[in-house]
């Protein structure tokens, strides 16, 4: 999120599009109530099927699963054709003036630089021109007929409402009607938030989904301001603190990356990440790249990580591929090539599409550790549970061991939410028996291995023996030891830059913030956006202080922020060049002649004077993007794709399947359907009574949502004789599954052109262990594919039949 | 023999001189008691949970739930020890044309003048009434009971039905009371009657008296030993 | 960890539980009416009528309302099968005090679709059908806050609550034979909580405060739906049962019978009225009339005797020197 | 520590408008003892209350666990209810169903409570010590290390990576645990590392 749930109350309309807060966020939708009741806020859900939260909606339209491009971009087209832009912001603010380069272009779905062999693009003319002086050509005017604005406005000139009518299913008058609702928040006083999840990321194209409601609203003016911005509703309680911390195949904490084999050495990879500026006086926050580095190098590795072995960067692992992912991996494991796998507190085998791939894969490793509080369905993967899990379990040679872990409430720690706050929370329980915390079994498991190490010797030993690990208690550092690591310490006399006599921080003492973090490894830091979060203040994430000067949603005294306490991201852009707030009585920041002054942290050096420094630091222009030069693998402005598995052919390109630089493994390009064998539409989700596979251990929630189900329309429901309430077999060319059938108004046909469409929505709360009865998740039947930025598989549109279940059982 | 008109079977002259009459066999007077008893249960008990003045008598039993309890089950034996008795009398219980002047002539009636009353069977039309309104009251009252007997039954019918069936159980709950009191009252009154369900037999006046025909039946058949 | 008695935050429904030991404030002084029992003494005290708001168009469906009560409550409702609604369990059980239900509108003025939610459970009636029929003394009460509580020792679970009641919501339990229903928290409110569901409420749908309050905020929320297009809006607050201490804000006010038959014009069923009513008095009144006039008649009438005479004409029946056939005439 | 609570209230009940209806105005101010008390005993006096998250959602609801029994005391201690924090600035002491059943999850009859080990072919888990199951872990570890890390790539660039051998992290473990996690499995050279942030 780049606001916070409470700044929510402060928006004039919320588009729901993407997501179903009421659904799966319910408190943090209060805030959405809250804004209906106080602002007289208007709410607008797109989505397949009328939700809780479409219930409470003022405007609803439905959309066919995997279309989202094209409504956004149509959005786009008509705030350009009925001049609802907040031009201000859009000329000062976005890259609209640049200039690109005459290479680039689009045909037939596609951007220039196509190479299907390679299912991937040559990105070199995504570009700017660049003048002598490196600096980006721009034209302010916005005449320039190759500048940002005007290919964009060519770009979405395809997207029409008859095109909306004819690929999403979306009715015109329903389109047109959502249009005019958001064209009012153009004005400088009216902002819009977006509130998007899985709807959105869990598609073949996730990311360009995000782009164009994140280019819509940069185009309305609403990226910045209180009660606008692009609100990603985060799944689970500490998956942004995890990804902070950099918890994949390619990243280092504070979303650094893990080096690839195409920097084979430290001055390579440093090379290519400091960027310089693009336009002058340009912040360009990255430049700062190897402070950040360094400290993390040394809180990984102290002594032994010096300048002259390069921070110990020969420790870090070199990348081939760009992540080795959980698809990637499963690819790899029922190849044979992984031999032992760990899933801690992460249950796999229902959370990953094709499960069947799945338990193959599963099936060949030699050994599966599961650290969990619960008992999971991966850890029983071998477990013959009749239909619901039948497996040969004598075949299996996999050895599992499962290990007790505690759960929050028998922790200390912080956990970061959607808005960036990292929340202390203190632990009030006895773990049961021997359950241990996650701190003391991976200290167990790291103070072992290294004692082999070191008894043995063995392949390249070094960073394993010189990992820090200077904890009072060895086999179990506390949670305070950690989260003061991830601040950042002094390990010599941290000084002004400015003025070398000066001592900022002394050796020893934690870090105020990343501003002190240095590059020559004085300094230690794990994660530099969490910097500040354990000063020598104390525990600035346990502050509880529920204050909220003015009532602006910011609390700054509750907990922290990242980075710097910041509420709310790229907030100098609440004010116009000038530096006065856009909407004099929703001001966040403001310009008082020598210092930016206000509510919240200011996203730029205080000093910056407003006409020469753009709000949009961490970017080399100063400025945001409306288009992406080539950051991402499928296209500077998102274009049209069907889902791998779509009912109907793209209507630019009719040869083209899917996202076409997605990668696809052969044997599941394989197992991709079409609509003759499965003509029907399905997409997955989640119920409020419901968090994915845990809350069916709960007695109460199980009785809250006993069994798994499938919804379909009534339409659908006559055409194949089901009768509410009874078992349905359904299945796609992966997997099939038996539900129990929920027919309901709520879900519609769609007139996409000449094809009517049925949607089956697949709730995905179930397996077979638990409190709850026994059924399935909507993983048995999903594509094994994913982004083609991010590799977040397609678990929102695919392909499927359905028919009344004979018997019970299925084989 | 010649059939039976006035009398049951087992009815019969046990003594002579002075002359007693067997009106009840054991097993009869059992079931009659069996009956009674029943239905003093249920009335009590029923009467504990009709009115708040009356909810002490739930004491008896053992407290409220216990009364609860109770209250149904003893109501389905009571229905089916009444079935018994129904079985046995029904016949007996059918009206005759003498009846007609019996009623038409109540004010004798309640006077003791049986001497101007038509002469009569084993029951008169006093005791017919009795028992026909036992038996359909009794049948009201399970059919109405079982569809608020909230234990088992709790979904049999809808909650407006279920509201009818409580004051129809009610209406006759206190019908059956007021019969209940009538026959009581009535054999008190008419002195002789309590020893044909106690000890089962009548004197030869009290049959006499107050049902000549079936006197005069059981007579005639000249029986005047143990039943054969 | 704060355990200070002298708690600075405003003691409002919303605040956090105390952990104090605090005496609870509902007690036998408050009672204002008892279930059969005619003569209780008044209540030492009057206390403020409150109330929960239920704000229909609030609710998203969430059934946080419902797991809270289920936690709050130490119940276990049972896992149930789906049958095809989202409604589980399937109606309110003796584990279950409240319940979402669910239902599909398709409104003919708009041609919208809309999917009608109302939170389930007892509506706490100023005149409750289940104290009027309620015969066990003391089982279910009324505080003069307004809320009706079932005390559960003294229910003899015989139903009768769930005859009276005009909205179909007490159930009584096959394991303990008691009657359940919603206590309106009962316990959190005597400590000067609000109830387990309002605090839960994602949206504030369900709200808690003093009945005033509450009206002044209900309706507050039907000027807003009115200005969204919902002319129909009002609020629920049946007169029938004299009002009611959980009430909703509607958009569609002018149809209850749209959120899943939520009774148009609920009262105590008159067929109820006169089973409490005018039979229990007049029932009671001829049983006792009827047992003194025996008695009376016993007292001041002859007994109906068997004479000498009688036993004689009976010996010379059983004789033979009377004839044994019924003569034409019955007259000696 | 800044473990004290500001018990200071939202004097306004966010957003329903209604004014904080006090404990006052309902006539509980001076509360006399009853004579008799005919509600229910009240669950939560005398409990322990520790300020937690929620671990569903990244709403992260603040909410008060109530135990029976004080770890900081040094006790065995149980949970007996969770209810949402008043004092919280996002949920403001509600809870969805998911948080308002979070007793049942901790308490859940499926907690994991002794380390298990199913063996290749078998049918069951058995139970095994903490010691034999790290041991065991450690051992699979080295050896899969030193079998299969790769030191260099084709072109004889340095690469150190180890792709047999993956770890899927959590998505509710706290940033404490995540750093450790990331520390133990980068120092190996593990690079089949992911969370639920990709699904």
């Amino acid at each position: 999120m780049t606001n916070s749930w409470t700044d929510i109350k402060n928006t004039d309309l919320v588009v729901v599009m993407g997501g179903n807060a009421a659904e799966a966020h319910p408190c943090g939708f209060k805030w959405v109530t809250e804004a209906k009741a106080h602002r007289g806020a208007k709410l607008i859900v797109v989505d397949p099927r009328f939700t809780r939260t479409a219930s409470v909606s003022d405007y609803y339209a439905p959309i066919r699963p995997g279309s989202d491009i094209v409504f956004l971009m149509a959005l786009i087209n008509w705030m350009i054709q009925n001049d609802k832009v907040q031009w201000e912001y859009v000329k000062a603010f976005t890259n609209a003036p640049f200039i690109v380069k005459e290479g680039f272009g689009w045909n037939d779905g596609l951007f220039t630089g196509y190479d299907p062999e390679k299912r991937d693009y040559d990105r070199s003319s995504w570009d700017y021109v660049l003048g002598e002086d490196g600096y980006a050509e721009v034209d302010p005017t916005l005449e320039h007929p190759r500048c940002v604005w005007n290919l964009l406005k060519e770009h979405v000139s395809r997207y029409t409402p008859e095109l909306v009518e004819q690929v999403c299913g979306t009715p015109k008058d329903r389109f047109l009607k959502v249009a005019e609702m958001i064209g009012e928040c153009s004005a400088p006083d009216k902002t819009m938030t977006s509130m998007y999840a899985l709807g959105w990321t869990q598609h073949s194209k996730g990311s360009q989904n995000i782009r164009g409601m994140a280019m819509l609203q940069l185009i309305l003016g609403n990226i910045g301001v209180r009660g606008g911005g692009m609100n990603a509703l985060r799944g689970h309680s500490n998956i942004q603190g995890l990804t902070d911390i950099g918890l994949m195949s390619n990243l280092i904490p504070g979303y650094l990356n893990i080096p690839t084999e195409k920097e084979p050495d430290w001055q390579t990879y440093m090379s290519s990440r400091s960027f310089k500026p693009l336009r002058p006086g340009q912040t360009s926050y990255w430049q700062n790249y190897p402070k950040f580095m360094v400290s993390f190098m040394k809180a990984m590795w102290g002594d032994a990580a010096t300048a002259e072995n390069d921070w110990a960067y020969h420790y870090l692992p070199k990348l081939d591929v760009p992540t080795y992912d959980i698809l990637r991996m499963f690819e790899l494991m029922d190849a044979g090539k992984v031999n032992i796998y760990f899933c801690q507190g992460f249950n796999p085998l229902l959370a990953f599409p094709n499960r069947g791939k799945l338990t193959s894969a599963l099936s060949k490793l030699k050994l599966l550790v599961v650290m969990d509080p619960l008992a999971t369905e991966t850890a029983h993967f071998w477990e013959n549970h009749g239909e619901h899990n039948d497996v040969d379990t004598a075949s299996i040679q996999t050895e599992v061991l499962e290990l007790p872990s505690s759960c929050f409430a028998e922790d200390d720690g912080a956990l970061v939410n959607s808005g960036r706050w990292l929340q202390w929370h203190w632990a009030a329980a006895t773990p049961p028996g021997q359950a241990k915390h996650d701190t003391w079994i991976m200290a167990q498991i790291f103070l072992r291995v290294k004692k082999l190490y070191e008894d043995e010797g063995g392949v390249f030993p070094d960073p394993i023996l010189n990992l820090t690990w200077d904890y009072a208690d060895p086999d179990e550092p506390s949670p305070e030891e950690l989260a003061k690591e991830l601040n950042g310490r002094a390990l010599e006399d941290v000084r002004d830059t400015a003025d070398p006599a000066k001592v900022l921080t002394a050796r020893g003492k934690q870090l105020l913030n990343f501003s002190q973090y240095r590059d020559d490894g004085t300094t230690m830091g794990a994660c530099w956006i969490y910097a500040g979060c354990w000063n020598e203040e104390g525990n600035n994430m346990a502050r509880r202080d529920n204050n909220d000067p003015d009532e602006t949603g910011a609390y700054p005294n509750w907990a922290f922020a990242w980075p710097l306490n910041r509420r709310i991201l790229y907030n100098r852009a609440s004010a116009d060049v000038q530096g006065r707030p856009w909407d004099p009585s929703r001001k966040l920041l403001e310009w008082d002649g020598q210092k930016w002054t206000g509510y919240d942290v200011p996203d730029i050096a205080p000093a910056s004077r407003p006409e020469e420094v753009g709000p949009f630091i961490m970017n080399p222009e100063g400025v945001s993007r409306l288009f992406t030069r080539g950051m991402m693998r499928d296209g500077p402005f998102p274009t049209h794709m069907e889902p791998f598995e779509s009912p109907i052919a793209n209507v630019f390109n009719p040869e083209m399947r899917g996202n076409p630089v997605a990668r696809v493994f052969a044997s599941d390009a394989e197992q991709f359907a079409t609509s003759d064998e499965f003509p029907f539409v399905a997409t997955s989700y989640r119920l409020t009574e419901h968090f994915h596979y845990w809350t069916k251990h709960n007695r109460i929630n199980a009785a809250l949502q006993p069994e798994f189900f499938v919804e379909i329309s009534r339409e659908l429901a006559a055409e194949k004789g089901i009768q509410p309430g009874a078992s349905v077999r359904v299945w796609s060319k992966r997997g099939e599954v038996r539900a129990k059938a929920l027919v309901t108004g709520r879900l519609k046909p769609m007139q996409c052109g000449d094809k009517l469409v049925h949607v089956i929505g697949i709730p995905l709360h179930w397996g077979f262990m638990g409190a709850a009865r026994k059924g399935w998740g909507p993983n048995s039947l999903t594509p094994f594919v994913g982004d083609a930025n991010v590799e977040t598989p397609e678990f929102k549109a695919f392909l499927v039949n359905i028919e009344p279940a004979t018997g019970e059982a299925v084989s | 023999m010649s059939r039976r008109v006035f009398s049951a079977r087992g009815d019969h002259i046990e003594s002579r001189r002075p002359v007693t009459v067997s009106r009840y066999r054991g097993i009869t007077r059992l079931n009659h008691w069996v009956t009674a008893a029943s239905l003093i249960v249920l009335l009590v008990s029923g009467l504990a949970l009709f009115h708040p003045s009356l909810y002490f008598l739930t004491g008896l039993f053992g407290g409220g739930q216990v009364t609860r309890w109770l209250h149904p089950f003893v109501g389905v034996l009571l229905f089916f020890s009444f079935l018994l008795l129904f079985l046995q009398m029904w016949r007996l219980n059918l009206p005759r044309p003498e009846d007609r002047t019996w009623v038409s002539q109540i004010g004798d009636v309640v006077r003791g003048e049986e001497e101007k009353l038509p002469e009569l069977g084993k029951y008169n039309a006093g005791q017919k009434f009795v028992f026909w309104a036992m038996s359909v009251l009794i049948v009201v009252l399970i059919v109405s009971g079982v569809m608020i007997w909230q234990e088992y039954f709790p979904d049999l019918v809808t909650i407006p039905v279920r509201r009818w069936a409580v004051l129809v159980h009610a209406l006759a709950a206190i019908a059956i009371i007021l019969t209940f009191i009538l026959h009581v009252y009535a054999a008190i009154w008419t002195r002789g009657t309590l020893r044909a369900m106690t000890r089962g037999t009548v004197t030869g006046g009290w049959a006499w008296r107050h049902h000549r025909k079936w006197l005069r039946e059981l007579a005639g058949r000249g029986e005047s030993g143990p039943a054969k | 960890m704060t355990t200070d008695a002298n708690l600075d935050s405003p003691r409002t429904a919303v605040s956090n539980p105390p952990v104090q030991p605090m005496q609870a404030n509902l007690g036998p002084g408050d009672v204002v009416r008892a279930s059969a029992m005619p003569d209780l003494p008044p209540p030492t005290r009057e206390l403020t009528p409150v109330a929960k708001l239920i704000d229909v168009s609030k609710c998203i469906g969430c059934k946080a309302c419902q797991s809270a009560c289920a936690e709050w409550n130490d119940t276990s409702p049972e896992i149930e099968h789906n049958v095809g609604l989202y409604e589980n369990p399937h109606d309110l059980t003796p584990d279950m005090f409240t319940l979402m239900r669910f239902s599909e509108y398709e409104n003919p003025q708009t041609g919208d679709f809309e999917w009608l939610i109302r939170k389930d459970g007892c509506m706490h009636c100023a005149d409750p059908g289940c104290l009027k029929a309620c015969p066990a003394p003391g089982a279910i009460v009324q505080y003069s806050n307004g809320i009706v509580d079932f005390i559960h020792e003294n229910c003899i679970g015989c139903g009768y609550c769930v005859t009276g009641c005009p909205f179909n919501i007490p159930r009584v339990s096959k394991t303990d034979h008691k009657s359940y229903k919603c206590t309106l928290c009962s316990d959190r409110v005597a400590v000067g909580q609000g109830p387990a569901c309002a605090k839960a409420c994602p949206t504030q749908a369900i709200v808690f405060g003093t009945k005033e309050d509450m009206l002044a905020h209900a309706e507050a929320r039907v000027e807003d739906l009115k200005s969204r297009g919902y002319d129909n809006a009002g609020i629920y607050d049946p007169e029938g049962v004299g009002g009611t201490h959980v009430f909703y804000v509607l958009h569609h006010a002018d149809q209850p019978s749209l959120y899943s038959n939520l009774p148009e014009e609920p009262r105590i069923s008159p067929v109820v009225q006169g089973w409490k009513g005018v039979t229990k008095t007049l029932g009671l009144a001829a049983i006792g009339a009827a047992a003194v006039g025996s008695v009376l008649h016993g007292l001041l009438a002859r007994a109906n005797k068997v004479s000498a005479e009688d036993e004689v004409h009976a010996e010379k029946l059983v004789e033979g020197s009377e004839s044994p056939t019924t003569p034409e005439k019955g007259v000696v | 520590m800044n473990i004290d609570l500001s018990r200071r209230g939202f004097l306004k009940l966010a957003g329903a408008g209604v004014a904080a209806t006090s404990l006052g105005a309902m006539g509980f101010g001076g509360a006399e003892a009853a004579e008799q008390a005919r509600v229910r005993a009240f669950k939560l006096a005398s409990m322990t209350e520790t300020r937690n998250t929620c671990p569903y959602c990244s709403v992260a609801c603040g909410i008060i666990i109530y135990s029976n029994g004080d770890l900081k005391a040094g006790e065995e201690a149980r949970v007996v209810h969770i209810e949402g924090d008043a004092d919280h600035p996002t949920n403001r002491g509600t809870l969805c169903p998911k948080g308002a059943a979070l007793k049942d999850f901790v308490n859940a009859e499926t907690r994991l409570t002794t380390p298990r080990i199913r063996r290749p072919g078998s049918a069951t888990f058995e139970e095994i010590s903490w010691e034999e199951a790290l041991d065991k872990i450690a051992r699979a570890l080295k050896d899969d290390r030193d079998a299969n890390m790769v030191l260099t790539n084709d072109d004889g660039v340095t690469v150190n990576r180890w792709t047999s051998t993956g770890f899927l992290a959590a998505s509710a473990t706290t940033n404490e645990t995540a750093w450790l996690t990331y520390k133990t499995v980068r120092a190996m050279g593990i690079v089949g590392f992911d969370n639920q942030a990709r699904v």
